[in-house]
């Protein structure tokens, strides 16, 4: 077993436990903070990936911002814990953790046979990376976003303008003994 | 990516801080509950008491919202930054240098709005 | 282990290596904490620590056994996980960023090549802003943990003005990746080594008497970037976090003993990173005045003859230029705290969103603007 | 041919299974939690684990397009938690609690 | 500067001001709306000036130039390009409506300074120029068209502009009707070209017209023309579809100069000329034109004698004029037909500002019976207007007269044209030069009759100069196109006009009669008699509305029930209503009762119960519960993906 095997089966594993944390544990507190380690297994996993960039990225605006966010809003609450964590109702539970189950299960199931059947060409597809060769990452992700998709991204430009006027109106809204004014 | 590296030093410096507590509570020992004040947090001497509803200014989430957003803003102009030379050098310079600048615009609009509105003053 | 070396004996060097410089990092706090008491001993006409050993040098080992025999406290209100896990994870990010910041060219041994640093990394500068803006978390942990009213206040605003600043930090290197067109902290150190040269409209301007410093390139980026710094490491002016008058310690107000230590080593952990990238930024990094590498090793070639010992001699001569540049900047950090009067909350703020971001902004597009310019016509 | 070991070849596979555990965890927490606060972390869950298919594929068929797609989705990603977010502030002004339940009054 | 770039900037430039003034149309500003606009139809007239440049540097057979921007439409062989063409006849319409259009833009800065929706106004205006433009440009009759609904939608907007005032309002819709009743004829014509030519394109449209003439009246060209031609009947105010545009004078002065005087009343007369291959080959819908047009001049002329409303009378004489240009194009001299529009919109433009420099003067005061005397308050307003006068009655040198001239002599001589055509003509100018005098002595000369709380004063600098620009427009303007007869004494100058205009003009030879040696002599004859009746005409006037006040009573009472009648507009607009528009509202009225809330309403009530009762089970199924509803998402995925997996 080579380290970066070893790597892999260690990311996927820190993610896999963080991720259960997010959803098993009862402190909102704890959740937020399992998931903040989730987004930096995930960007590790994202340099296994060789999307080094992203990476940067996920660590930066997930990791760094929108997860403090999170950890900001719930301290702001001051809630402990949750009288109750999870949702009642016996049969629609038991409704939604089949869903989930049965559609994880589909998924790996669709995944494993999917990719055994063309797993003889895994070879081949490796051959196939190593020769389109994303050499720098970096540029050829802004070349497809400053060049191909630039109009996507002029548009994120304006729907984050729309968010942040939106969140400002949105906390201004009146009730409540925390609103200030 | 020297990724074995990090997440390496990282494990260390963690163990390392986890030993230190153990170390530094071997050595000094654990506090004893000689009285309820000393267990007590500190409010400058007057007892501690816990109100459901502290009054916390929203303004310190409305500033992480802001800063969600126009970060990614910023990190949007890393890419573009870094690879400016080699966009000149290929002839696509203008078109990238006029998209860039249509985005900034649209940045600059918005922290304007947000300054007119009032929306970053912490009275 | 994965792009530690390809030999056991490379992934050795390079893992201790790795120890090595965070140990480095450890041992500086003790000297910068001293530095620091004399220093504004000094500068306030006192006399600071003088009374354990020479020069009062061993007052540190002092403050260790003391922290040492401290009583291990924690609130009861508080949550203890939270409160005991916040000045560990205060220790990673610093570290784990500083070991980003290359300072010294690679020594060269047989086949091998060991660089002086933690590690190289090819998007630096986002893995290290995203590392540092991770900081953030140790203080909602340890203001939350604390269940005080106090460290919670302390907490969010430190995070609040962290990530405040966090923008306009990000915004001030734009300028720089612009110049440099790169992410990699090597590869900017290698473009300013060498004497003052640029390409303007397709001709070369020199000054073989200035080095190719980023600072004169980026003057209004160097100061916004040096500013937000402060900011990032709550240092005075900007210690809102613990304003003693409001907010006894801010969010470390419950910590004591070797708890409250750790969070020292993270601060001045920060500090560290924000010297070392404003050396790698603005001064050229480990480079020495307007000389390339290849031309100190070729002094010390001449000077030794052995090949690996120049080398060495090479890398150890960057790394006291490191230094240098290193310790003038973290003195500065000392010296503004003993200079400056502490910020207002609400001027923290408008300074951070309506001043240094709009000036970071414009120092974006302005660099923008000329580097078109200059590249994209020829006279 | 030689017989490919499930434990010592990563391949694409392992990635994706991954990416669908992960968005099954995700997709139970937002079924299940009460708290909406925890129900927005579940949905960052799943777009994370959408994100790493994407990596995923754009790494294996050496196309970038997909990394351009994970970085609209992280953007689309943080606009809709500060947005939640927000809306979670207004529930728990009015309502003193953030239980998904008070969003039933959203029916209208 | 390349040419296609030229032609876009010369569109997009006013659309560019439209949206500038249209986002911010809550402003007061009047002087940034118009400077914005005026800004934008002066870089507009730049651009033509720099296109006419360039044709004239052409040979004159490839004087053309073309921009295709875009494939509009493209259904099987029906293909339509956002194609725009300048040639020798847009570049002279593009030239007038950006050059007199920039005119009437800074005459309105003035003008409009104490209205609340100044910017909207300059916002139409602009939209205004740009559907002109495409109107003129457009190289097919989709294209065309698209700017000929662009025109009468601002028409319709500027007409109500005032829409507080429902009487104003209403002129706007009236507006509005009646040229989709022409519109709705063109559309048809559209169709029947199509179906026999295969294209719209205009180009194409004229070289395949067939040389031969067409006899029967049911021939596909002569119904296609003749549809296009009520179109035109709808857009430039002729008979039977003229009773809007007097109406439309409710809407600023300024629009009635630009959009109701210069330009877009004459989109008619302009689609013939553009068409002339076509039309000529349809000799029975010539004859219509023709006919209708010297009808309507003499008709709106007379109805112009006994208005009394300054803006009335000046819209009676646009048709009356427009009926001149229908003339010329129907007896096939397109040339004159398009040098009379370029004339008129010199004059009649300079006359509405003029008559929009006396309402604003005497403070929004529009009867004539209430002026009087005004020379003395408006020099300058009265100079520039006088030679507007002397222009359309036809005063040699001045310009009306040439073009006018040439008319008259084009429905003698040519083998379409007529005598009566002629005397319909010569009548009609006669009736123009009266009731223009008449215009002239009761507002400016004799004596004032002004009410005493108002003050007449001369207006800003900002609307004089246009007037006097005009008003140097009108005397000047005509020399472009001397005629032979006289130019001969004046050292051969070049019939620019003609020269300008040959290449795209198909010319009817002259009736074979008529080509003796001397119809140059019956040239001279025919001038100076249109000219003599004019002269003799105005005298008249002169004398009877300042010299002897009153007899203008005493003809009127002389000729009673007939007066009355005219000044009553020939009860056009009553019979409209009873005999069309009345029935028609009963039948719709009919319909609605009968048919809608018995048939149709019932029907949909009884599908709207149906599904009401299926959706108050799906709402038992909204809970609020949007945990719920994530479920039954992740169910109809694990449904939908066990299809996809299981097949």
């Amino acid at each position: 077993m080579t380290a970066d095997v070893f790597l892999f089966w260690f990311l996927a594993f820190m993610t896999i436990v963080s991720g259960l944390g997010v959803v098993l544990m009862a402190n909102p507190i704890y959740s937020a903070l399992s998931l903040a380690m989730t987004m930096i297994s995930v960007a590790a996993i994202f340099v296994t990936l060789q999307a080094y960039f992203l990476a940067g990225v996920q660590i930066i605006v997930y990791a760094g911002a929108v997860m403090v966010l999170f950890v900001m809003v719930l301290m702001l609450f001051d809630l402990k814990h949750e009288l109750q964590a999870f949702t009642r109702g016996r049969a629609t539970g038991a409704i939604k953790i089949a869903t989930v189950g049965i559609l994880s299960g589909l998924v790996v199931g669709a995944v494993t046979i999917g990719l055994t059947i063309g797993g003889k060409n895994q070879a081949e597809v490796a051959s196939a990376t190593k020769a389109a060769g994303i050499v720098d990452t970096t540029r050829g992700l802004s070349e497809a976003l400053f060049l191909k998709n630039v109009f996507g991204f002029e548009a994120l430009g304006v729907l984050l303008l729309v968010i942040a006027v939106g969140t400002v109106a949105l906390s201004r809204s009146k009730g409540g003994t925390h609103a200030r004014d | 990516m020297p990724l074995g590296g990090v997440i390496f030093i990282t494990i260390f410096i963690a163990t390392f801080g986890v030993i230190l507590i153990y170390l530094a509570r071997w050595t000094g020992g654990r506090a004893k509950k000689t009285s309820q004040a000393k267990m007590d947090i500190y409010e400058c001497g007057i007892p501690a008491e816990e109100k459901k509803d502290t009054k916390i200014s929203v303004k310190f989430y409305l500033t992480a919202i802001l800063f969600i957003l126009f970060d990614i803003e910023v990190i949007f102009m890393y890419p573009w930054a870094v690879n400016f030379r080699h966009f000149i050098s290929t002839g696509a310079g203008p078109f990238v240098f006029g998209s860039m600048f249509i985005f900034l615009a649209v940045f600059i609009f918005g922290l304007w709005w947000e300054i007119k509105s009032k929306a970053l003053e912490w009275d | 282990m994965t792009s530690m070396g390809t030999t056991t004996f490379e992934v050795a060097v390079n893992l201790i290596k790795l120890v090595l410089v965070f140990l480095m990092m450890v041992q500086l706090v003790p000297i910068l904490v001293w530095l620091e008491r004399r220093g504004s001993a000094f500068i306030q006409n006192r006399f600071g620590p003088n009374r354990v050993g020479p020069l009062g040098l061993l007052q540190l080992l002092a403050d260790a056994v003391k922290f040492l025999t401290k009583e291990d406290f924690a609130p009861e209100k508080g949550n203890r996980l939270l409160f005991y896990a916040a000045p560990v994870f205060a220790l990673v990010p610093a570290a784990v960023a500083y070991m980003a910041i290359p300072m010294s060219v690679p020594l060269k041994f047989n086949e091998y090549t060991f660089l002086i640093q933690g590690y190289e990394i090819n998007v630096g500068i986002v893995f290290i802003l995203g590392i540092s803006s991770l900081a953030a978390y140790t203080i909602l942990m340890a203001g939350w943990g604390s269940g005080s009213k106090f460290s919670l206040m302390g907490a969010l605003r430190a995070s609040a003005q962290i990530i405040s600043y966090e923008l306009a930090l990000g915004l001030s290197i734009v300028g720089i990746i612009l110049l440099y067109g790169t992410f990699n902290l090597s590869e900017m150190i290698h473009a300013q080594q060498g004497i003052f040269s640029f390409n303007a409209f397709g001709h070369n301007i020199s000054a073989s008497w200035l080095p190719n410093w980023g600072i004169f390139y980026q003057p209004v980026g160097m100061i916004l970037f040096f500013a937000a710094t402060f900011a990032e490491s709550n240092r005075l002016p900007f210690d809102l976090a613990e304003g003693e008058a409001e907010l006894v310690a801010g969010f470390h107000t419950e910590y004591g003993g070797f708890k409250m230590l750790m969070f020292f080593i993270g601060e001045y952990g920060h500090m560290m990173i924000a010297s070392g990238l404003m050396a790698t930024f603005f001064f050229g990094g480990y480079s020495i005045w307007n000389l390339t590498p290849q031309e100190v090793y070729q002094w010390c070639f001449n000077l030794i003859g052995n090949e690996f010992w120049a080398g060495a001699m090479n890398s150890l001569l960057h790394f006291l230029s490191y230094l240098v540049k290193f310790g003038i900047f973290l003195w500065i950090f000392f010296h503004v705290r003993w200079t400056l009067p502490r910020f207002r909350y609400d001027q923290l703020m408008d300074l951070g969103w309506k001043t240094m971001l709009p000036w970071a902004l414009a120092n974006t597009m302005i660099t923008a603007l000329i580097i078109f310019v200059t590249s994209y016509y020829v006279l | 041919m030689p017989e490919t070991n499930i434990i010592t070849t990563i391949g694409p596979e392992h990635y994706l299974v991954l990416s669908a555990l992960l968005f099954s965890i995700g997709m139970a927490g937002v079924l299940l939690r009460r708290n909406l606060i925890v129900l927005l972390m579940s949905i960052e869950l799943m777009l994370n684990a959408v994100n790493i298919s994407f990596i995923t594929f754009s790494h294996y068929s050496g196309k970038v397009e997909g990394q351009i797609m994970v970085f609209f989705v992280m953007t689309i990603a943080a606009a809709e938690a500060a947005v939640g977010l927000a809306l979670a502030v207004s529930i728990f002004k009015r309502f003193k609690e953030v239980n998904i339940r008070f969003f039933e009054h959203l029916k209208g | 500067m390349n040419q296609q770039a030229l032609i876009a900037i010369l569109l997009l430039s006013p659309v560019v001001g439209f949206f500038l003034n249209g986002l911010r149309f809550r402003s007061k500003n009047y002087i940034l709306a118009g400077t914005i606009a005026t800004l934008a139809v002066v870089i507009s007239f730049v651009c033509s000036v720099l296109l006419f440049l360039d044709l004239v540097g052409m040979p004159p057979e490839a004087r053309r130039i073309t921009a295709n921007f875009f494939e509009w439409i493209a259904v099987d062989k029906f293909k339509v390009n956002a194609g725009f063409v300048v040639d020798q006849i847009s570049s002279i319409m593009i030239l007038i409506i950006t050059g007199v259009g920039a005119l009437i833009h800074l005459f309105s800065i003035g003008y409009m300074h104490h209205d609340k929706g100044v910017t909207k106004y300059f916002a139409y205006l602009n939209l205004f120029i740009f559907n002109m433009l495409i109107l003129v440009l457009g190289d097919s009759l989709l294209t065309m068209f698209v700017g000929w609904e662009g025109v009468g939608l601002c028409s319709y907007l500027l007409i109500g502009f005032w829409f507080n005032d429902s009487a104003k309002a209403a002129a706007g819709m009236k507006a509005f009707i009646t040229n989709r009743v022409g519109d709705a004829a063109f559309i048809i014509g559209m169709f029947i070209l199509f179906m026999t030519f295969g294209t719209l394109n205009i180009h194409e449209l004229n070289a395949l017209a067939p040389t031969a003439l067409e006899a029967s009246w049911l021939g596909a060209v002569t119904l296609g023309t003749l549809m296009l031609f009520i179109g035109a009947t709808g857009k430039s105010a002729q008979i039977p579809l003229y009773v809007w545009l007097p109406d439309a004078m409710a809407g600023p002065t300024p629009v009635s100069a630009l959009i109701h005087a210069a330009t877009m009343v004459t989109a008619g007369v302009y689609m013939i000329v553009r068409l002339n291959p076509l039309f000529i080959s349809a000799p029975n819908t010539m004859m219509v034109v023709a006919i209708i047009g010297a009808a309507t001049a003499v008709l709106a002329a007379t109805i112009g004698l006994t208005q009394h409303d300054i803006k009335k009378v000046l819209a009676y004489s646009t048709v009356s004029q427009l009926g001149y240009m229908f003339l010329a194009v129907g007896v096939g001299a397109f040339g004159a037909g398009m040098f009379h529009l370029m004339t008129h919109a010199f004059f009649k433009a300079l006359m509405f500002l003029g008559s929009g420099s006396v309402i604003h003067a005497m403070h929004e005061e529009q009867d004539i019976r209430k002026m009087g005397g005004l020379r003395k308050y408006l020099p300058i307003t009265h100079a520039t207007f006088f030679l507007g006068w002397l222009a359309i009655i036809g005063i040699p040198p001045f310009a009306g007269f040439f073009s006018k001239d040439e008319i008259l002599w084009k429905a003698y001589s040519s083998s379409a044209g007529h005598i009566l055509l002629w005397a319909a003509g010569v009548i009609g100018a006669a009736l123009t030069a009266f009731y223009m005098t008449r215009l002239m002595a009761l507002t400016f000369w004799g004596k004032s009759r002004v009410d005493k709380n108002v003050h007449p004063h001369e207006s800003p600098i900002s609307m004089t100069i246009p007037l006097i620009i005009l008003g140097i427009l009108s005397v000047i303007g005509g020399w472009v196109g001397i005629p032979h007869v006289i130019s001969q004494y004046l050292g051969e100058v070049p019939n620019f006009w003609e020269h300008w205009l040959a290449p795209v003009i198909r010319i009817l030879p002259l009736a074979p009669a008529e080509h003796g040696a001397d119809h140059e002599a019956l040239e001279w004859t025919l001038m100076s008699v249109s000219v003599g009746v004019a002269a003799i005409s105005a005298i008249s006037a002169y004398i009877m509305y300042t010299k002897k006040e009153g007899s203008a009573d005493r003809v009127a009472k002389a000729f009673g029930p007939v007066y009355q009648l005219v000044n009553k507009k020939y009860l056009v607009d009553e019979a409209y209503f009873k005999g069309l528009i009345n029935p028609l509202i009963r039948g719709s009225k009919n319909l609605w009762y009968y048919v809608d809330v018995n048939i149709i309403d019932k029907a949909t009530y009884k599908v709207t119960d149906i599904v009401r009762g299926g959706g108050s089970f799906v709402k038992s199924l909204q809970t609020g519960n949007m945990q719920q509803y994530a479920m039954y998402i992740g169910v109809g995925v694990v449904v939908a993906l066990s299809f996809v997996l299981m097949r």
